[in-house]
């Protein structure tokens, strides 16, 4: 299998603490790929780094091929790599409807000769696009609440409008931070069986940042275990839980 | 006869000790709260007035003014935590909200200080004669003003460095949450803050006053230059809003003789510090506090 | 000899130009979440290079043109360094960019100097009545307040007014969906900053003369009152904040002559307008009407 | 303004007598003009007048008022004629009714009464007040009473404008004093020519005012106050004439500072007496710099134009600064007492010398002493500068009404033009050029600071300039 993203040793520090060091990593075309490690380690910058939410100090990074490292987000977004945030990073004044269709590629509208002068355009564009929305929002059981606003939302809702945000986008590989948390146990299940099944459906790479160990090692084919900004193993989830480094570091914890 | 560049220079000293007074306190609230406090300039007001009234009105003499104006001010500062911004903070506001908010106060301060002392301008009987020091020609008045920073400098510094208090100042500036959890009780941290902050303005329009005159506006006059401290120095960084109040008190001065040859207004003065300020913006926009080597050359590579 | 009707009709004229200013600061703060405190600065830049352009004999058309296309490069140009910057310092910076402007135009002769410039040609012509060059003149800043409704309308009602609204929520997270943020913003700053234009422009005829002295930073804080009273991210709010705020201030005026105070009726009005600001922050921070949807989604 | 404190006017027993003696000089004086219009020789060349009247006022006494005034205007240098016209008038206190009045006329006064000049502009109300009380005590314009409609314009153009619509629509105003500043009346011109209604500003001195009528093709703006370009020459005058090599300018960065010193630099043969140009911005407070500028450049002169505010706060660090040494020159602004308020400001001006031109007037004449009186009377205080402008705008205003014997725009402007020429105010003889709204002539006393009995003085016999005679020192 091709590696649909590859780190060669991405380094990003603040002030003098190493959140990234060196991190070489690579995540396989049309896996499920968790990134594991306790609080601080550095998964989320690294995800920042990835997606040009941050810039890396040093390092490369290439997507599908491409060199992406130092792009801006718009331009990663371009490529196909979408991202979640841990924190649901909603348009809590508009609609989820609203919040869905902004995410999505190509739109004419966005162009101001067309937004003044074609208004017939986008809107023919757009009747598309809220069909596909709206398949969106039946899967993950918003439909019920497409003119509701983002903000009124439950947190579990949230999570799964930004994930049906970012499968709006057409993408070819998902980051997501942490998309079950704050959610019952019984939603966790489901939105990973979900993950599963568009995988299935789509052909979509997942990489995700995820606490619930046991989840994860369920759902993914494969880990990556970080702590203070270095990857310490990686492997399958059984292979994982013998090894004595990520015992010692992270589950032991627990 | 060439120019006299040692007076220049204590010139300079003047006016920055000026922006240093009246920027701290902005800094403080800034640095905390987060939102721009417009109000301020009407602090800087406040404190003239009430010394004017102390001094002159009641007859106890420019010293007593200046105390009572650092004190009352200071109560002013925290009241207006209290009954205004604290309640706002409380609702959830947002920093767009408490800057209009502290815009509308300042109007609303700033005309009823009017309808108290009336429009027309005011001055303290206090005198002071000029004498020479060298080369420089200094007043009693200049000398204190100088005076009066670099102890109001020195005290921060031991305040911030050497407390208990002081520490949980800097924690709480650097990050309120983590602070309180950590057992500070930020409350009365942010109190006290509010107290130095607006006792310090009015202190600063003591001296501002004591310098020209005491009118409605004189605040407002002095506000954009804090201001500029303020975003100069990195917000929130005291070391650095001292630094840079004095750089633009230095520039502004400097900037005087230019415009001067060219043949232009003394009044582009201000633009010169700002000139200053934007391009501390655009190249180190944590303020000087925070410029490195590393810092500039990153941020031209940026914009370029 | 009293004529209310005139006073009534400036008055809507002055509605007219100051809801045009609220529409674009709406677009800005509103919609895109800039903070720009410098408002005046390119009301001045369109009104100063339409008079300038016109006393030189040009027909009014051409300096009405010129005014946006100046304003909106102003616009532009501020926007290059001041978007990268966090947003209440790009507040500051606008708003000194406005005292900049004003600064060089009393300082320098051929700009006008402090007296400005006199006799603009007005667009109305010579020999008619007073109330009718009033009507001639509130026909022309609606036909301009209409257009830069539209053009408003079109622009929130879209996909663009989704982006700029998602920039106002979350600018990372519109980054991360693929919007060139930068580009947004700068758009947005520049067609906001030909409404301004416009409306410098129209007022320089209007009055048909034009001082330093007419374009203080208060002119800006004023529009952030209006916008603030009709409603945050509302274009209609616009001129409804626009029309309340200019008719309590002539309210006013012709108020304190029937009112015996014990207060100075002009410090009087000041406070208010500062309690005024105070109550709506405490009670409704959103302001008189609500946001603008980008949609309706009939149907769907 | 400042005023000599000694009367010598005699025999005026209650001040209310006095008042009632302006009118009935007024209202003769209208008569007259009415009279005798034929007989006065048009006003395009230099003439001096002599005007005298005696009046019988009640029992108490009778007056005699002798007042000799040059007028000159300024267009026609070369004096080529001189007229002198004596006109005398016993004037009996008879009131008719003017039927074209309405029952109260209201005479709109737009001044800042808030803001940076609100101080200032609150007391120059003063002088309307008394202008109508005057006035009014003596039966008002034929038995109508004067009523003054004052409105707020911060001296900002934008409310100008405001408070003029406000006084023309909604209260149907057809005459204004004011407004103060050169700003308010280049916004607010166009409008009183569309809505024609005449404005007498009794301190927009810009000399590019001037050019307002022939703008808009017609003289609704008028000045009771000389423009500064006639200053500039009076100054420039003097500074030759003292034999000045380096001259530094030191003005507010506002129209009154910047336009004086671009006027007194186009007058020939300064430019290249002139060393430094300061201009200051009046909101700083913080001037040593720009006076170590000054004392660098060497000057046998500065040549000072800044208002009392923040002037007070120049001398102030100019003595701080020691540059006492140097003498110092001023235009009319700075004939203010409010510059001894403070102590220090007042001992550079003394120690430095500082002399001056303001417009001339005698404040021993009878037309003063009236305001003067009834300013302390009302008032209880020393009139501020431009009080006695305001009052005289105020009057011109007043008496064009009665004039005009109709409250109509258009027909008051025609009669302003006739009763300047007529009217003897406080600030003395205030002929009216119709084509430009100008004051046609404006003689300049060249005054001095010096100490009488340890207090500093305005001194206004050191000198005087007219554009026939020149500078003359006494």
């Amino acid at each position: 299998m091709a590696h649909i993203l590859k780190t060669d040793n991405l380094t990003k520090s603040f002030g003098g603490l190493l959140a990234v060091n060196n991190v070489s990593i690579k995540v396989d075309e049309g896996s499920i790929t968790g990134l594991i490690g306790p609080n601080g380690s550095g998964k989320t910058t690294l995800f920042n780094v990835i997606s040009g939410a941050l810039k890396a100090d040093s390092g490369k990074t290439y997507f599908d091929g491409k060199r992406i490292d130092g792009l801006p987000c718009h331009l990663i977004y371009k490529a196909g790599l979408v991202r979640t945030f841990q924190v649901p990073r909603l348009f809590q004044k508009m609609t989820v409807l609203d919040n869905m269709l902004i995410a999505a590629r190509g739109l004419v509208g966005e162009r101001l000769t067309v937004t003044f002068f074609q208004s017939w355009a986008w809107k023919r564009q757009e009747e598309g696009l809220i069909k596909k929305a709206l398949a969106i929002l039946e899967m993950l059981d918003l439909y019920h609440q497409r003119k509701n606003l983002a903000g009124n939302l439950s947190g579990g809702q949230m999570k799964l409008l930004e994930m049906g945000r970012a499968l709006m986008a057409d993408p070819k590989m998902l980051l997501l931070d942490e998309p079950a948390a704050g959610v019952s146990p019984l939603v966790v299940d489901k939105i990973f069986e979900k993950i599963v099944e568009l995988r299935q459906s789509l052909g979509l790479t997942f990489f995700i940042i995820e606490h619930r160990i046991e989840t994860l090692f369920n759902y993914t084919d494969r880990v990556i275990v970080m702590f203070k900004g270095q990857v310490i193993a990686e492997g399958k989830g059984k292979e994982l839980v013998e090894d004595p480094k990520v015992i010692d570091v992270y589950l032991g914890e627990y | 006869m060439s120019l006299n560049i040692a007076q220049i220079l204590f010139n300079s000293l003047l006016t920055g000790s000026l922006y240093v007074l009246a920027a701290i306190g902005l800094t403080l609230t800034y640095g905390i709260l987060k939102f721009p406090n417009v109000a301020h300039a009407e602090f800087i007001t406040f404190g003239a007035y009430f010394a004017y009234t102390v001094a002159d009105i009641w007859k106890l003499g420019f010293p007593s003014g200046a105390a009572a104006a650092f004190v009352v001010t200071g109560i002013l500062g925290v009241a207006t935590h209290l009954f205004l911004f604290g309640p706002l903070i409380k609702k959830g506001a947002s920093i767009l909200h408490l800057t209009v908010a502290s815009i509308g106060y300042g109007i609303v301060l700033r005309y009823a200080m009017q309808e108290v002392w009336g429009r027309k301008d005011l001055y303290f009987s206090a005198y002071y004669p000029g004498f020479d020091v060298g080369p420089l020609r200094v007043t009693l008045l200049w000398l204190s003003f100088i005076f009066l920073a670099v102890a109001v400098v020195a005290i921060f510094h031991l305040l911030l460095t050497e407390t208990k208090i002081g520490r949980a100042m800097r924690a709480t500036s650097n990050n309120p949450s983590l602070a309180q959890a950590s057992g500070i009780d930020t409350k009365m941290i942010i109190m006290l803050v509010w107290f130095l902050g607006s006792a310090l303005a009015g202190l600063g329009g003591v001296m501002k006053a004591s310098d020209t005159r005491i009118t409605p506006v004189l605040g407002w006059n002095v506000l954009i230059m804090s201001f500029a401290s303020v975003i100069f120095g990195g917000v929130g960084s005291i070391y650095g809003t001292i630094l840079a109040g004095y750089i633009l008190g230095f520039v502004e001065n400097l900037g005087v003789i230019v415009l001067v040859a060219l043949g232009l207004s003394t009044e582009y003065r201000f633009l010169l510090g700002f000139f200053v300020l934007v391009c501390a913006l655009i190249f180190a926009p944590q303020g000087i506090a925070g410029i490195t080597f590393r810092s500039i050359r990153k941020r031209w590579r940026a914009v370029g | 000899m009293v004529n209310i009707e005139n006073f009534i009709l400036d008055m809507f004229i002055y509605v007219g130009i100051f809801g045009v200013l609220s529409i674009s600061l709406n677009l800005e703060y509103g919609f895109t979440g800039l903070w720009n405190f410098g408002k005046v600065a390119f009301y001045m830049i369109g009104a100063y290079t339409s008079a300038i352009i016109t006393t030189l004999g040009q027909p009014f058309y051409i300096g009405f043109a010129a005014g946006v296309v100046v304003s909106s490069l102003a616009g532009l140009l501020i926007s290059l360094p001041a978007l990268r910057l966090r947003e209440d310092y790009l507040g500051i910076l606008t708003l000194v960019f406005g005292e900049i402007i004003r600064i060089i135009l009393k300082n320098e002769y051929w700009l006008g100097g402090p007296l400005g410039i006199r006799g603009i040609p007005s667009i109305t012509p010579a020999g008619l009545d007073y109330t009718t060059t009033l009507l001639v003149q509130l026909a022309s800043i609606t036909v301009i307040a209409a257009v830069c409704y539209l053009v408003a309308y079109r622009l929130i009602h879209s996909p663009f007014g989704r982006v700029i609204r998602g920039i106002r929520e979350d600018e990372l997270a519109t980054a991360s969906l693929g919007k060139n943020t930068f580009r947004y913003k700068a758009s947005i700053f520049a067609i906001s900053s030909a409404m301004a234009g416009i409306a410098g422009a129209f007022m320089g005829q209007y009055v048909t003369s034009i001082t330093p002295d007419q374009f203080m930073p208060f002119v800006s804080f004023t529009v952030w009152m209006m916008v603030m009273l009709g409603g945050f991210a509302n274009i209609e709010g616009a001129f409804l904040g626009a029309f309340l705020y200019i008719g309590f201030e002539r309210a006013a005026r012709i108020a304190k002559d029937y009112l015996l105070l014990p207060i100075d009726p002009n410090n009087l009005m000041f406070i208010l307008t500062g309690l005024l600001i105070l109550i709506f922050v405490f009670l409704r921070p959103q302001g008189l009407l609500k946001e603008n949807k980008v949609r309706d989604y009939k149907g769907v | 303004m400042t005023m000599q404190r000694g009367s010598n006017v005699k025999g005026i027993g209650t001040a209310a007598a006095a008042g009632l003696a302006v009118v009935l000089l007024i209202v003769g004086i209208a008569a007259g003009y009415f009279a005798g219009a034929a007989t006065v020789a048009p006003v395009t060349t230099t003439q001096t007048q002599t005007v005298t009247s005696t009046k019988t006022v009640g029992a108490e006494a009778t007056i005699t008022q002798t007042v000799t005034q040059t007028v000159t205007q300024p267009v026609t240098q070369t004096v080529t004629q001189t007229a002198t016209s004596t006109v005398t008038r016993t004037v009996t206190a008879t009131a008719t009714a003017a039927a074209g009045l309405p029952d109260k006329v209201r005479i709109g006064v737009l001044l800042p009464l808030s803001g940076e000049l609100g101080a200032i502009g609150q007391r120059m109300l003063y002088g309307a007040h008394i202008a109508a009380k005057i006035v009014n005590d003596s039966g008002g314009i034929g038995g109508r009473p004067v009523q003054i409609v004052a409105e707020d314009t911060a001296a900002v153009p934008d409310k100008a404008l405001d408070a003029v619509k406000k006084l023309i629509e909604v209260q149907g105003v057809q005459v204004i004093v004011g407004p103060a500043t050169s700003v308010e009346v280049a916004t607010i011109a166009k409008y009183l020519n569309d809505r024609k209604v005449p404005a007498i500003s009794m301190s927009a001195t810009a000399a590019a005012l001037s050019n307002l009528a022939k703008q808009y093709g017609d003289t609704y703006f008028w000045r009771v106050v000389g423009s500064d370009s006639i200053q500039a020459r009076a100054i420039a005058d003097i500074m030759k004439q003292k034999d000045f090599k380096r001259i530094v300018t030191f003005v507010v960065s506002n129209d009154y500072g910047i336009g004086m010193e671009q006027m007194i630099l186009a007058q020939p043969g300064i430019k290249e007496r002139h060393v430094l140009a300061i201009r200051y911005d009046p909101t700083k407070g913080d001037y040593r710099t720009e006076l170590e500028q000054v004392k660098a450049a060497n000057p046998d002169v500065i040549f000072y134009a800044l208002w009392v505010e923040s002037g007070k706060i120049v001398f102030r660090q100019a003595l701080d600064l020691g540059l006492e040494k140097i003498p110092t020159m001023g235009g009319e602004g700075m004939a203010d007492e409010a510059f001894f308020e403070d102590p220090r400001a007042a001992d550079y001006m003394v120690k430095t010398g500082l002399f001056g031109t303001r417009p001339t007037y005698d404040p021993n004449t009878y037309s003063y002493q009236i305001f003067y009186k009834m300013h302390q009377q009302l008032y209880g205080a020393e009139p501020s500068l431009f009080a006695d402008y305001t009052y005289d705008a105020t009057m011109v205003a007043i008496l064009a009404v009665a004039h005009a014997g109709v409250y109509e725009g258009a027909k008051i402007k025609n009669a302003l033009a006739l009763t300047g020429q007529y009217y003897i105010g406080a600030t003395g003889m205030k002929a009216l050029d119709p084509a430009t709204g100008d004051l046609l002539s404006q003689d300049y006393l060249i005054w001095r600071v010096e100490l009488k009995d340890g207090k500093p003085v305005y001194n206004f016999n050191y000198g005087s300039w007219s554009l026939g005679a020149g500078v003359v020192w006494k």
